[in-house]
């Protein structure tokens, strides 16, 4: 799922600026939600937040929220149209991805992300993600045993680990287990050490970004 | 096959156990940097490394530093890591090195750019050291780019590599190792050795798999002169295998500096008769001038000639 | 349907109808008390399912020699007369539990008796008591087994099996058969059966948390007990009267079991997103996915009412079937964990002095909701008291921590915001403390928060 | 549905009864004293930082349930003098204000008596009566009982003065040749931990130290190791004192400090005595009455099979317990009970 983290309150209120009234944050309910980001439960707590601070500040804001199912599909953003029409300012608790289709969707209204998108991960504890893959367009993960180089290897070596890893851990970080070495014990485990002395050639990055933002069309339903 | 481009490659072919040293550059442009410190290992050692923004931190290009000291007469390593540029990049850098004359290139991944002062930057890495050796040995031998151009007039390159014996997880290691040697690597630098016996363990290894009749290995020896700089390797640099009874000697001694000569050149002694071992790489950190004392207090000086 | 279904050794109950599994075959649990579906593998190999009232997980730990090449006091005496001296060592390290020390004991007797002409030692830091402890000990030494007290330090015993002891007053070379208390470890399988089961874990790997309420084999789930080897050490020393005790009360419970809540929660399938946050934070294991719906479902028989899954849920679709809490009310509000300050409340004199305050009771402290705090913040003056229980002591197992962490989070932001300091402030209260209470909520009353 | 008396409404008498009544039986509560609670009615709370496990708050919710029950009524300043069995039940004489009464009928009945304090006992030699520097730990559970906030008054265990020094004595009566009781009480250990801990919160420069023989496990959770002791900032000596002298600036202890094998001596304004549970005053009345068998510590147990008598022991009558094992073990003798009683009804 896409894991995702909620900007510092103080970046989002300086974000917001002050020349508004009305705000309309909208979460999202399937990924954002599931790393406890952008559910219902956070933009019930942020408006909470946002409406205190304001009254603080002795302002007359009006904030309105709303929770869709997911903010990719443009059905469910059809959903909110009016309360979108009422506000001057949208604040969205979804991904990346969300706030781009919003601003899409409501070209002419000024859409702002709560959330800073970080990568696509899974739950490795209670209330804790770690990322596990990059999308890089050409999956490899049949070369290294189910445990991904170019996601896991700080450096992306595709050869071997670097001469710096210690005792499992990356020399980058401590905290982050060397690629190489979760490779490496996989291929033990299951007896294919030889497959890892094979060379690796460079790897042909058009089919990730660096091959400009991708589309992909199904065309044995559809056709584009 | 052997064509030979370098003079240090000249001076292994011929038996010569080689000397090399290590110069890192301004963080600046001021080329009597460089001068001054080639004109002070002259005569010392049989090349020097030129490193390439170590620890990720912005200094003077190599190829350009490489090319002043080696006018100076000395002969230069280049170092080249994938951090910070592309495969497209790398290549071109290789073709100018050659053309400005400098026969030797050390292949390296490379630090990740978090260990630097420009943590934010974002790396490269679209070749590792492994692939980096491969494209260097198909430019120089086959005469062919990465993408399988052929060039009229191909550079002539001496191509080496680094090597961690301390590094782990061991069997992994040797198996990048062979990788390296299978991609068309002709010298080895290894890491700066404090644990004698786990070198010798790893050229053990070296040796089961033949890899010393293929490639010239060099030992890395890291003279220092203070506890502090010892406990901060042996805590701090990832790879280092640093074992408490080296700090334990220097914390006793009373004149680190004369120690740590001393530990170098025993260092040498030691590895000079390890089978496969046929040079040492001295890798001083902020204590360049002493690489002539240790070479002298080796009997190593004179360095051989040749034409 | 079975009375219990025991996960590893089988105890013998003339009125309960039992079953073992495995730990190792056991697959997976769902269900509550009265109604536990277990799935397993039998002894070739077909997976099935079985239903029980209860489950007991009955696994003994694992033995750990503290030293390679001795015998253990659970070993047999050795033969013959090899050696001139026994020397018997416990609490090498860590104290051993009174079991084991009721065992080295028996031992060093018979061995006493059976090599009446050499000479037994027996080295020891701490001796526990249970059962005839007490009456052994005096027995061995009129056998005239010699008992030293040893530190820490002055006991050393070197990998040919010489020991060495020295102190102030006496130093001993001694050479002979070292027999030693073993180190008492988690079983291997002992990890997989908690996920399985849905239970936290407790200290060093054993399987219960430990905590007041769950004494003395009573899990976190209503219906799950943990018996000897797999709560720990020191389980071993009651380990006969705790197994009676539970089988009884499971004949008890099983004849007619109640919820222990009134008010049920109710999960919205439409809302819930299966994101299993509820699932693992429920300390009691009362969440669990719905097998039609696509959504989870609330144990009514397993619930006992503590909130957290109300208070975590990220797309708030859990809530108390009859709930009206509106939040309308501001000022001086005290919300008061219904396990501890509650009851001091209630012992506690003179509750007029604080009839200002807006005195609320909560089942437990994780059942705060960071929105409603906001909310109860609306005014400037408007200041929020929530008293929970200690570490170890909360009904709810980790509920004081999860208040502990909200209140972090709130305070951290309300700072940064500078909507003030300390405004809300968690505390916590032993149900016996009301003078303290009474210390605390009137130098609150006055703004002064360290309380 | 049956007729069952407890004698002693103390946590064990009081655990059974209440599920007892909650199986649906008719039940009496004997107690002596005018209110619930035995020995526990004058303990008290232990938590300051952190909540030490004594149980002691388990037992609240305990005592309202028995007196908040339908199912049982209880008789206070009410002593129990004769038993007889008649044909299909048993009579209990009772004596309750002066006058003598029986109840009839019984179908079972619980002994819960509880044990007795060493101070009760033994109020040894005079100078530690007298020397009010001295107390029993019983006191002290008193004192902790009527704690004040620490925050509000200097003096929140009204001492009269702030100690700079206590001394705990472990085992005093307990695994001792001289004093008959030649076994280990097992609960000392606990208590005595967890109050050091009370006074050094309260008072954090106290110097606190713990004369001991051997560190008990301390109830079912809390595992008391060295480790803790010394966390605790308590010390920890392995001996017993040979005197203790009262002088006019402090008690003056003298012991044999088995690490440099010499006597020393250390001066403490404050000397507690720990006591262990010793066997009731009343067991020797209740083996006769009952025909229960007098072990050679002075504690009962059943000669004939309890489920055949109907006649059943509870708690710490049988020998030394925590709290949480004595509530485990009334309630134990309830679903004996309530199990046998599914499977046939009372017959005597």
């Amino acid at each position: 799922m896409i894991v995702a983290e909620q900007k510092k309150i103080t970046e989002i209120i300086e974000m917001l600026g002050d020349d508004f009234e009305t705000l309309f944050i909208v979460g999202c309910g399937t990924c954002v939600t599931v790393s406890m980001a952008g559910g219902g439960r956070e933009v019930k707590a942020l408006a909470e937040l946002l409406r205190l601070y304001y009254s603080e500040q002795k302002k007359d804001i009006k904030i309105e929220t709303a929770t869709v199912k997911r903010q990719c599909d443009f059905e469910f953003l059809d959903e909110i149209e009016e309360e979108v029409e009422r506000t001057d300012l949208v604040l969205s608790l979804g991904c990346g991805v969300g706030v781009q289709h919003l601003a899409e969707r409501y070209p002419d209204r000024v859409i702002l992300p709560g959330l800073n998108t970080s990568f696509y991960g899974a739950t490795t504890g209670v209330g804790e993600w770690s990322e596990r893959c990059i999308g890089c367009g050409n999956c490899v993960l049949d070369k290294y045993m189910g445990v991904c180089p170019v996601a896991r290897c700080s450096k992306g070596l595709l050869n071997g680990p670097c001469g710096g890893s210690q005792d499992g851990k990356c020399e980058v970080n401590p905290e982050i287990d060397c690629g190489w070495e979760l490779i490496y014990n996989r291929a033990v485990r299951l007896g294919k050490l030889k497959e890892l002395a094979r060379y690796e050639p460079p790897k042909d990055w058009q089919t990730y970004r660096d091959g400009g933002p991708r589309k992909l069309v199904n065309t044995e339903y559809f056709d584009g | 096959m052997a064509e030979i481009y370098s003079r240090l490659q000249k001076k292994l072919e011929a038996g010569h156990f080689v000397v090399c040293s290590e110069m890192g550059p301004p963080i600046g442009a001021d080329p009597d940097f460089i001068r001054n410190k080639a004109r002070m290992l002259k005569g010392y050692v049989d090349a020097v490394n030129l490193t390439d923004n170590q620890t990720a931190i912005v200094r003077m290009s190599s190829i350009a530093a490489a090319k002043i000291a080696s006018d100076e007469g000395l002969e230069m390593i280049i170092q080249a890591t994938c951090r910070d540029r592309n495969r497209i990049g790398l290549q071109s850098d290789i073709l100018g090195a050659s053309a400005l004359g400098l026969r030797n290139i050390l292949c390296l991944s490379g630090d990740h750019q978090s260990f630097g002062m420009d943590k934010g930057a974002k790396n490269v890495f679209d070749l590792d050291s492994v692939q980096l050796v491969r494209t260097v040995h198909d430019m120089v031998h086959k005469g062919v780019l990465l993408n399988g151009k052929e060039m009229k007039s191909p550079p002539k390159m001496f191509i080496g590599a680094a090597a961690n014996p301390f590094a782990d997880p061991f069997e992994m290691q040797m198996l990048k190792l062979m990788k390296k040697v299978e991609a068309g690597a002709q010298f080895f630098q290894t890491q700066a050795i404090y644990n004698l016996d786990k070198f010798e363990y790893w050229m053990e290894e070296v040796r089961k798999l033949g890899i010393h009749e293929r490639v010239y290995i060099l030992a890395g020896i890291l003279p220092t002169r203070s506890v502090k700089a010892l406990k901060i390797m042996k805590n701090h640099v990832a790879g280092m295998d640093i074992p408490d009874a080296v700090i334990e000697r220097f914390e006793k001694s009373d004149d680190p500096e004369a120690e740590g000569v001393e530990m170098a050149v025993e260092t040498i002694e030691r590895v000079k008769k390890i089978e496969g071992v046929r040079g040492v790489h001295l890798m001083p950190v902020m204590w360049e001038k002493i690489t002539p004392v240790i070479v002298e207090k080796a009997s190593l000086y004179p360095r051989p000639e040749v034409d | 349907m079975y009375d219990v279904v025991f996960i590893g050794d089988l105890i013998e109950s003339p009125t309960l109808k039992s079953l073992k599994v495995d730990p190792e075959l056991l697959l997976r649990c769902r269900g509550e008390i009265g109604d536990f579906h277990l799935t397993y593998k039998d002894g070739d190999g077909k997976v099935r399912e079985v239903k029980t009232g209860t489950i007991v997980v009955n696994i003994t730990a694992e033995r750990e020699k503290p030293l390679p090449g001795v015998l253990s006091f659970e070993d047999d005496l050795p033969e013959g007369k090899e050696v001139d001296c026994l020397i018997f060592i416990q609490d090498y390290q860590t104290i051993s539990p009174a079991i084991m020390s009721n065992r080295g004991l028996k031992m060093a007797i018979s061995a006493a008796k059976k090599f009446p002409e050499i000479q037994v030692y027996y080295f020891y830091r701490s001796m526990r008591f249970i059962k005839d402890n007490d009456r052994l000990f005096e027995e061995a030494r009129r056998l005239g087994i010699l008992f030293l007290k040893y530190e820490k330090g002055n006991l050393v015993i070197s990998a040919a099996g010489e020991v060495s002891y020295n102190r102030e007053d006496i130093s001993l070379r001694l050479e002979g058969k070292i027999l030693m208390a073993p180190e008492i470890k988690p079983a291997e399988g002992l990890e997989r059966v908690a996920r399985i089961l849905n239970l936290e874990m407790g200290p060093a790997g054993f399987l219960q948390v430990e905590n007041v309420y769950l004494q003395s084999t009573l899990s976190g789930r209503r219906g799950v007990y943990i018996l000897g080897g797999s709560r720990g050490p020191t389980a071993y020393s009651n380990l006969v009267e705790e197994a009676e005790y539970t089988l009884n009360e499971i004949g008890f419970l099983l004849q007619d079991i109640k919820p222990l809540v009134n008010d049920r929660r109710e999960v919205d399938d439409q809302k819930c997103i299966l994101c299993y946050t509820c699932y693992r934070i429920c300390p009691h294991g009362a969440i669990e996915r719905d097998e039609e719906l696509d959504a989870m479902k609330v144990l009514n028989l397993a619930c006992q009412g503590c909130n957290a899954c109300i208070s975590h849920c990220p797309a708030s679709a859990i809530s108390i079937v009859e709930d009206n809490n509106e939040l309308i009310e501001t000022g001086l509000r005290v919300l008061m964990c219904e396990n501890s300050a509650r009851t001091a409340w209630e012992r506690m004199a003179g509750k007029d002095r604080f009839s200002d305050l807006k005195i609320e009771t909560i089942p437990c402290a994780g059942s705060i909701k960071k929105e409603d705090i906001y909310h109860y913040l609306r005014n400037s003056a408007d200041r929020l008291l929530i008293l929970g229980c200690f570490e170890e002591s909360c009904k709810h197992l980790s509920g004081d921590r999860k208040a502990y962490r909200i209140v972090n989070e709130v305070n951290e932001r309300l700072k940064v915001l500078n909507l003030g300091e300390n405004r809300v402030i968690f505390k916590r209260l032993a149900p016996r403390m009301e003078e303290d209470l009474a210390g605390l909520l009137s130098r609150w009353k006055e703004g002064n928060c360290n309380l | 549905m049956s007729k069952i008396a407890v004698i002693g409404g103390g946590i064990a008498g009081s655990a059974a009864a209440v599920e007892l009544a909650r199986a649906g039986n008719q039940v009496t509560i004997i107690e002596k004293e005018n209110k619930l609670g035995g020995n526990l009615k004058d303990y008290g709370c232990k938590a300051v930082d952190v909540c030490t496990k004594c149980n002691l708050c388990l037992v609240d919710d305990l005592f309202s349930e028995t007196t908040e029950s339908a199912g049982i009524e209880i008789l206070y300043q009410t002593r129990v003098n004769d038993f007889k069995r008649n044909p299909g039940s048993y009579s209990l004489g009772i004596e309750r204000e002066g006058r003598f009464q029986r109840i009839d009928g019984l179908d079972y009945i619980v002994l819960a008596t509880g044990f007795t304090r060493w101070s009760d006992l033994e109020t040894g030699t005079p100078e530690v009566s007298q020397d009010k520097r001295i107390i029993w730990a019983s006191e002290l559970e008193g004192l902790m009982k009527k704690r004040k906030d620490h925050l509000e008054t200097e003096d929140p265990l009204a001492l009269g003065y702030k100690p700079e020094s206590v001394v705990f004595i472990q085992c005093n009566g307990s695994r001792s040749i001289q004093e008959k009781a030649r076994y280990c009480s097992r609960v000392c250990c606990g208590y005595s931990y967890r109050m050091a801990r009370v006074l050094k919160y309260f008072f954090p420069e106290i110097k606190i130290t713990i004369f001991f023989m051997d560190l008990q496990e301390g109830g079912y959770l809390q595992d008391i190791s060295f480790t803790n002791l010394e966390e605790a900032g308590i010390n920890y000596l392995n001996c017993k004192p040979v005197r203790v002298e009262g002088k006019d600036d402090g008690l003056r202890i003298i012991y044999e400090d088995q690490r440099k094998g010499a006597v020393e001596e250390l001066l403490t304004q404050l000397l507690v005595l720990s006591e262990g549970i010793h066997p009731n005053q009343d067991n020797e009345h209740w083996s006769m009455l009952f025909n229960l068998q007098l072990d050679d510590h002075g504690f009962l147990s059943s000669i004939e099979d309890e489920l055949k008598t109907g006649i059943f022991l509870a708690g710490t009558i049988k020998g030394p317990k925590d709290i949480a094992a004595t509530i485990s073990d009334g309630r134990n003798v309830a679903y004996k009970i309530i199990n046998q009683q599914k499977l046939q009804p009372a017959v005597r």
